[in-house]
């Protein structure tokens, strides 16, 4: 029996009197595109963030790949390849793209600390290559050696995306990756994900782009105020009259 | 024992308060505007002199007392408009280093101009009597203008930052200028005022202290040290934080010292005690701050996690 | 990836600063011209050690100066009870202050920002007050230290030009050896969890165990330097441990260039030569050392080394300037 | 409203615009579209004069505002939802939105921050909140009522619905449309192009710092067209 | 050569200038009486300044010794730099003379021919403290000095000779200017008399808010090396009217180099000089009277053999170095009070304790 990549259960997480998760149950198949959307504040980045070991759930327990990771923190779970975005980007602010990258790859070949490592340097032309195929697969190519400071908006968020991917995750967790990203970007981006990575590496999507949304994913899950609503293959998400009336609309219908 | 008690509850009341007063421009500059301004004793130790100064060429003391806050805020004015405002955009080290330079300058050219030795700064007859207390207690009247003072301060701070709308902006301005001015504030006017308001506020402290400590060069270096972990254990920002660290440090430095060693005496060797006793009370501040800090990383009522 | 790679600069720049000393000294005949050599070396490795937590792993200690006293007091004790060898105080110092180090790191690592700044100040002012109030290591009127490190025999290290060597050697290796750790891919660590720690997290790099290693590391290597100090000035005291002296590192650094490989000894040699030339020319010299160190601030962005940098990049003709 | 005649910025020694001419009338809703990095924000901050070596002239109301602090040209009715939200982190959610106010009585701005309330609920449940503590979504919505908050005649916004959910963009394309029928002046920088289409007057493509294609809703939507081959859909 | 060059090492900046610029002072004035000359052969000055930092006076000393080759050197202000300064000059071989600090160890087994302390040893002030007290029958005394070296010999030195009752020690932070605790502390013991060593700056405080506690009518009380002429006692104004002094000089003391000296100061300074200045203007004289009786400064013997002899006239009249190198001196009582003549409060001499009092650890001095 295969177990599914992630698995939480009964998730609840409070702050103070806001309930900001309650009790919610989602599981991520191996190697597939689930969307997480919802109305703002229902809860998504909160859950990313309880996956991620960031922060604790008042209950609840999460498995990965049929292991219990409840009792792991942030790092371990990362370790065990469980990768996430940031939907305000969290880059290395001080250092070059380049090595923001690098950094990435040193992550995915070395992550933890060893005693050596004090004195030692690495070949670092080991990952120059694989730097540069980041750089040209996220067109940052021409900004490779600036800091992320001086990058807009759009290619920041772009370089938070690439570094996620060269840290060699094993599930990834996607908060709104196409925010941000001008729509030939955002095209790009899903191109990438649906050859690139859609059957290998299972991923949680959260999105606020429908179409985007619905061109990915192969189950959707739709949360509201800290419940979840509705769960399902993207035609009946689209069809449910209680999805219709919280969530989505037409944006050009004003 | 009673009395000696409460005496001596009174004494690090005194003492907090005299601390808040001082730490209180620094929670505006430090904590609400999150410019580390390490001459903010320098400011203190200004204003003190000013108002040994004053007193000697208007004869009031009170009078002394508001000139030097005048005074010490011009140069507050000064100090911000020709150096600080460069220095918001850069790093606290930044901070650091240039007002590390002012103590320096500050300290040199008050020992040139009034040498290296203290100054008599006195109280004026109808201030230095004794007040009759209950519990037979009788306390310095100057002691307690002192809590009065520093209680008004404390109230009006708070008022200030937390619910005008200068506060707000100023608070705001603190984690991003660009926007403040984007929304229509003219925000490097108002961290100037803050600024020479912060400085204000220095200058009277050390007015007021200046009967009470030593008017000497560098005495604003141990205050300042006090003043940084007042506001700091306080919780940045923090008026109420402030007020309340303040008073706990005033309590915990009077009573460790009043009590601790025939505290100690009652476990130890008298020797031991005696030996321990003062070196413990002089290290309860800074134990105190590394136990409140170690278990509440962010300060006792911190306002809000930075950036 | 931070920095040119190569070890030749700080090399270069050190050997020119150690080798200014002597040549001085010959040149004029006073020996004394070693003596604040000695002392800025010793700065100097202090400095880097502070540069390494404070530059690279962007921890900014208050309370540095700790471990020149311990190192200091370590070293003493040693030798006024009859162990003057360097070769067992190094590795008690190195182990007492490293961990000393790991202590603080551990607890004051739990914060960051100015409560970073404020904890490490308070943990080291309590050690301050219990060096001041200890009679058994002679109080606040601290310690005389009878003997100096013996090296080898036939080490004399009472000749001036032999201990000289002594500390010129030392220092050099020690700040060789702190250029090292930030070249190193620990030093990429470091800066990663530095620049940002929740991405750091993220990515699977152990935040906590990177800066704690950088603190002991920085710890010991103070440590070190303390052990040097107590031989330099043959005296242990508690204000080696006190809030300024603290204060004093980190202008050194910052007035040299935080997070730069050579800051730290620029810095120490202007702190140290600069302090003592203006003392010379009058008792106020504070007072001319302020404006200085303002200037440097508003006007040079990396301090020393930053401006040493521009010079050297308007002096040499377009070659390299720019582009990589 | 706003003229752009041959302006240039940039960053630093590195220049981003190139003789950027725009012209954003009175009343009207303009847009302004591009790929990412192509100067859309940088143009917004040349606006405040929050850019360096800016050559050329910006008119605003047929004054010359090259040079003025950032504080007066808001005064002047313009006000700014900016790039990635910047909300002010260590106020509450009222705090925020009465710190921008501009309002003289406390009553007046506390009927102003009811009417941001009206317009976003979710913003009222969180009232006391810090801003920090709020979701993304949240995060933008205050952005857009800090920026109402000063009264505007003249509504920039730059990538203001960011991280809405569709049912919230769609109110926000609402209220827009319904300050355009009360005669503001607006610039909107988004992606969304269909709704931009529908409320837009006048649209601008700029490419690597110039305006390279100006039009209106009919030319902008074009299939196969011009300005559809410049954003690369 | 025949110049005499003498580096002085004072702590002229930061905390501690307040001694440093005193001793400063006296011996400039010192030189300046004497014409420039020392023992007649034209002399130099260096002043060095330690800012009170043990590591900072080692190096000054170091230039001393081995650039400025001098051949004396007066200083340090205090005794944590006393320390580490004492080792490598008396190595060197140049003479080392205190002009104010004299801790235990230098004056018993470490004691070195080239080492001359020319105040008191720091301990002494009490020790004669204690013998006035027991005298007076005063036998509930409390004691407050700062937790430090010299406190702790303060209170070392009380102890050996005080056969009363001290009801209570307290030790203060040495950064700590309010006073308001111990006042409270002081009053609710009630004890006869109080003792405080409060140097520096921390004595002006201390003093005032003893006035302003209203313990003065309750309580005596006795200080050391905290009320001094001129900055010291402007400072504190009225209330130290009345306060208690423990010291090896007076400025009123009736002898004809002190009157030289008082008036000479007077002359130059505007005030009544200090406990310090004495001290260090004493300091140049013994030199000077050295040199003279040497016959120059070339044979080293000969010199420690003249200072050793004191063949000079001490601004305290009687005055005597001991086997090692310490004063033999009379200890007085003093009072602060008004002088009429220069118009500002005074430490007076109110009764002599003891004659020739010697300190308790020149029998551990190996010294002849
Ligand atoms: N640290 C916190 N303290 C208090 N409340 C919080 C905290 N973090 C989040 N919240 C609240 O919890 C709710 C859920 O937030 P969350 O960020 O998970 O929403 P979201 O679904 O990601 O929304 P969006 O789509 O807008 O990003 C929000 O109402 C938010 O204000
Ligand atoms: N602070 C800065 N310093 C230096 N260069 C910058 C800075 N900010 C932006 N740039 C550069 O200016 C160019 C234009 O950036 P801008 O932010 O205006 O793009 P944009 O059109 O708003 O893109 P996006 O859609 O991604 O927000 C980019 O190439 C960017 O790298
Ligand atoms: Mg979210
Ligand atoms: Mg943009």
């Amino acid at each position: 029996m295969t177990h599914p990549a992630l698995d939480m259960r009964g998730i609840t997480v409070r702050f103070g009197g806001i309930l900001a998760l309650n009790e919610v149950n989602l599981s991520l198949a191996p190697g597939s595109v689930h969307a997480l959307i919802g109305p703002n504040g229902a809860g998504k980045t909160t859950l990313v963030s309880v996956l991620s070991g960031e922060r604790r759930p008042n209950q609840g327990t999460v498995s990965l790949n049929g292991r219990d990771i409840s009792g792991l923190s942030a790092l371990r779970r990362a370790r065990l390849g469980l990768t996430r975005t940031y939907q305000l980007t969290a880059l290395f602010q001080g250092l070059s793209l380049r090595e923001n990258l690098l950094l990435s790859l040193v992550a995915r070949d070395q992550p933890s600390l060893s005693a050596l490592d004090i004195f030692r340097r690495r070949d670092k032309a080991r990952h120059a290559a694989e730097v540069e195929d980041f750089l040209n697969r996220f067109a940052l190519r021409d900004k490779a050696g600036e800091k992320p400071a001086s990058l807009s908006h759009g290619d920041r968020r772009r370089l938070e995306i690439a570094m996620a991917l060269a840290s060699g995750p094993e599930v990834l967790l996607l908060d709104e990756p196409l925010a941000g990203l001008s729509t030939s970007d955002a095209e790009a981006l899903v191109r990438t994900i649906n050859e690139g990575i859609r059957g290998r590496i299972p991923i949680l999507l959260i999105e606020h782009d429908m179409d985007a949304v619905f061109q990915l994913s192969d189950e959707i899950t739709v949360m509201v105020n800290g419940t979840v609503l509705a769960n399902g293959k993207p035609d009946e998400i689209r069809a449910s009259p209680e999805v219709q009336a919280a969530y989505l609309s037409e944006e050009d219908d004003f | 024992m009673t009395a000696l008690i409460l005496e001596q509850l009174l004494n690090g009341l005194q003492l907090g308060v005299l601390l808040f007063l001082i730490a209180a421009g620094l929670t505006l500059i430090f904590g609400v505007m999150d410019f580390i301004n390490l001459s903010h004793g320098s400011l203190f130790m200004l204003g003190a002199y000013f108002a040994v100064l004053f007193q000697g060429l208007t004869g009031s003391f009170l009078f002394a007392v508001g000139l030097a806050g005048l005074a010490v805020c011009l140069i507050g004015l000064l100090f911000e408009v020709l150096l600080v405002r460069r220095l918001y955009d850069r790093s606290h080290l930044d901070h650091v280093l240039v007002t590390y330079g002012l103590i320096l300058v500050a300290n040199e050219s008050v020992s040139i101009v009034w040498g290296a030795s203290p100054v008599f700064s006195g109280l004026p007859g109808e201030l230095s009597g004794l007040v009759a207390l209950p519990f037979g207690i009788s306390y310095p009247l100057y002691r307690l203008l002192v809590i009065a003072v520093g209680i008004a301060v404390a109230a009006l701070l708070f008022w200030l930052v937390k619910e005008t709308r200068v506060g707000m902006r100023v608070r705001a301005g603190a984690t991003n200028r660009t926007i403040v001015s984007v929304m229509g504030v003219n925000i490097s006017l108002l961290f100037t005022m803050v600024f020479a308001f912060g400085a204000f506020l220095a200058g009277l402290a050390g007015a007021l202290a200046g009967p009470l400590l030593s008017v000497q060069p560098g005495m604003g270096e141990t205050v300042l040290i006090l003043s940084f972990v007042v506001v700091v254990i306080g919780g940045l920002g923090s008026i109420k934080g402030a007020l309340l660290a303040a008073v706990m440090v005033g309590l915990i430095d009077t009573m460790g010292r009043a009590f601790l060693r025939d505290f100690l005496s009652a476990f130890f060797s008298p020797r031991v005690a005696s030996e321990a006793g003062p070196a413990l009370a002089s290290m309860l501040v800074y134990i105190l701050m590394a136990l409140i800090l170690f278990f509440r990383p962010e300060g006792l009522l911190p306002m809000q996690k930075r950036s | 990836m931070m920095t040119r790679d190569s070890a030749l600069p700080v090399l270069l720049i050190l050997a020119l600063a150690a080798g200014l000393g002597p040549l001085g000294a010959l040149i004029s005949d006073d020996p004394y011209i070693l003596s604040i050599f000695e002392r800025f070396l010793i700065f100097a490795v202090a400095a880097s050690s502070l540069n390494l937590i404070l530059g690279y792993g962007g921890m900014v200690s208050f309370g540095h100066a700790v471990y020149l006293g311990i190192g200091a007091y370590a070293t003493g004790l040693l030798a006024n009870a009859g162990y003057p060898s360097l070769w067992l105080q190094l590795p008690v110092v190195v182990l007492t202050s490293g961990f000393a180090a790991f202590l603080i790191g551990m607890i004051a690592l739990r914060t960051s920002g100015v409560h970073f700044i404020m904890i490490t100040l308070a943990l080291a002012q309590i050690l301050y007050y219990l060096a001041q109030s200890s009679s058994a290591f002679g109080g606040d009127d601290g310690m005389v230290i009878y003997e100096r490190s013996a090296l080898w025999p036939g080490y004399d290290a009472f000749d001036p030009w032999q201990f000289y060597g002594f500390i010129a050697v030392s220092a050099l290796v020690l700040i060789w050896l702190v250029d090292v750790v930030v070249r190193s891919d620990f030093g990429r660590r470091l800066v990663a969890v530095r620049e940002n720690g929740q991405r750091a997290n993220a990515l699977g790099f152990d935040v906590m165990g990177t800066r704690l290693t950088a603190f002991v590391i920085a710890g010991a290597v103070c440590g070190l330097a303390g052990l040097l100090l107590a031989n330099q000035s043959e005296f242990a005291t508690p204000g080696y441990s006190n809030w300024q002296r603290s204060g004093e590192l980190l202008a050194v650094v910052i007035l040299g260039g935080v997070g730069t490989r050579t800051g730290p000894v620029w810095g120490a040699l202007v702190f140290v030569v600069v302090e003592h030339y203006l003392a010379s020319v009058t008792s106020h010299w504070p007072i001319l050392f302020g404006p200085l160190l303002i200037l440097i601030v508003l006007f040079f962005h990396q301090g020393l080394a930053g401006l040493f940098d521009s010079l050297g990049r308007r002096l040499r003709p377009q070659t390299g300037g720019g582009a990589k | 409203m706003l003229i752009f005649d041959k302006v240039s910025a940039g960053y630093g020694q590195s220049p981003v615009l190139f003789g950027l001419d725009l012209d954003l009338p009175s009343g009207s809703v303009s847009t302004l579209l591009g790929k990412n990095g192509m100067g859309k924000t940088t143009t917004v901050r040349t606006i405040f004069g929050l850019t360096s070596r800016i050559t050329g002239d910006i008119v605003l109301n047929g004054r010359r505002i090259n040079g003025l602090p950032a504080h007066q040209i808001a005064r002047m009715g313009v006000a700014l939802v900016p790039e990635g939200r910047q909300v002010f982190p260590t106020l509450t959610v009222v705090e925020n939105l009465v710190a921008t106010s501009r309002d003289v009585t406390a009553k007046a701005r506390a009927a102003a921050v009811q009417q941001i309330f009206e317009l976003f609920p979710r913003l009222e449940e969180r009232k006391r909140s810090y801003a920090n503590l709020l979701s993304g979504g949240e995060q933008q919505m205050l952005a857009i009522g800090r920026a109402l908050m000063t009264r505007p005649r003249f509504l920039i916004l730059d990538e203001a619905t960011e991280g809405l959910a569709p049912v919230i963009r769609r109110e926000i394309w609402a209220a827009l449309k319904r300050l355009k029928e009360e005669h503001y002046t607006i610039l909107v920088i988004d992606k969304s192009l269909k709704p931009l289409c529908k409320l837009g007057d006048r649209h601008n493509i700029i490419r690597k710092g110039e305006c390279v294609w100006t039009g209106d809703s009919e030319g902008l939507a074009q299939p196969e067209g011009e300005a559809m081959r410049l954003l690369g859909v | 050569d025949e110049t005499v060059d003498v580096g002085l090492i004072f702590s002229l900046s930061g905390s501690g200038a307040v001694l440093g610029t005193e001793m400063q002072k006296g011996a400039d004035l010192a030189l300046e009486i004497s014409g420039g000359k020392l023992g007649g052969l034209d002399a130099r000055f260096v002043y060095e300044d330690d800012q009170r930092k043990p590591d900072v006076g080692k190096t000054a000393a170091e230039k001393l010794t081995r650039s400025e080759k001098v051949d004396f050197i007066i200083g340090p202000s205090y005794s944590n730099v006393m320390m580490a300064v004492h080792t490598p000059v008396v190595r060197s071989g140049t003479i080392l003379i205190s002009p104010n600090p004299a801790p235990a160890d230098l004056a018993g087994k470490s004691c070195n021919e080239n080492y001359f302390a020319v105040p008191f040893q720091n301990d002494q002030p009490s020790e004669a403290l204690g013998l006035y007290l027991n005298d007076k029958g005063i036998s509930k005394v409390f004691v407050v000095v700062p937790n430090y070296q010299a406190g702790k010999d303060v209170v070392d030195g009380f102890k050996r000779t005080f056969k009363g009752e001290i009801v209570s020690e307290i030790y203060t932070s040495l950064e700590q200017n309010d006073f308001s605790a111990e006042m409270t502390e002081i009053k609710s013991r009630a004890p006869e008399a109080v003792l405080a060593f409060m140097p520096g700056g921390l004595g002006v405080q201390f003093v005032k808010q003893y006035d302003q506690a209203g313990l003065k009518s309750q309580a005596d009380l006795y200080t050391i090396f905290t009320v001094f002429n001129g900055v010291s006692l402007d400072a504190i104004g009225a209330a130290a009217d009345g306060v208690y002094s423990v010291d090896q000089w007076t400025y009123d003391l009736d002898n004809a180099a002190n009157q030289e000296f008082v008036t000479a100061y007077r002359a130059k300074y505007g005030t009544l000089p200090s406990n310090f200045a004495a001290m260090a203007y004493d300091a140049v004289r013994l030199v000077d009277g050295a040199v003279t009786a040497a016959g120059g400064i070339e044979d080293k013997d000969a010199l420690r053999k003249a200072i050793k002899a004191a063949s000079f006239q001490s601004v305290r009249g009687d005055f005597a170095f001991n086997n090692n190198q310490h004063p033999i001196h009379s200890m007085y009582l003093a009072k602060v009070s008004q002088d009429d003549e220069a118009g500002a409060l005074a430490v007076k001499r109110e009764a002599l304790i003891v004659e020739k009092m010697v300190d308790s650890f020149a029998g551990d001095c190996g010294l002849e």
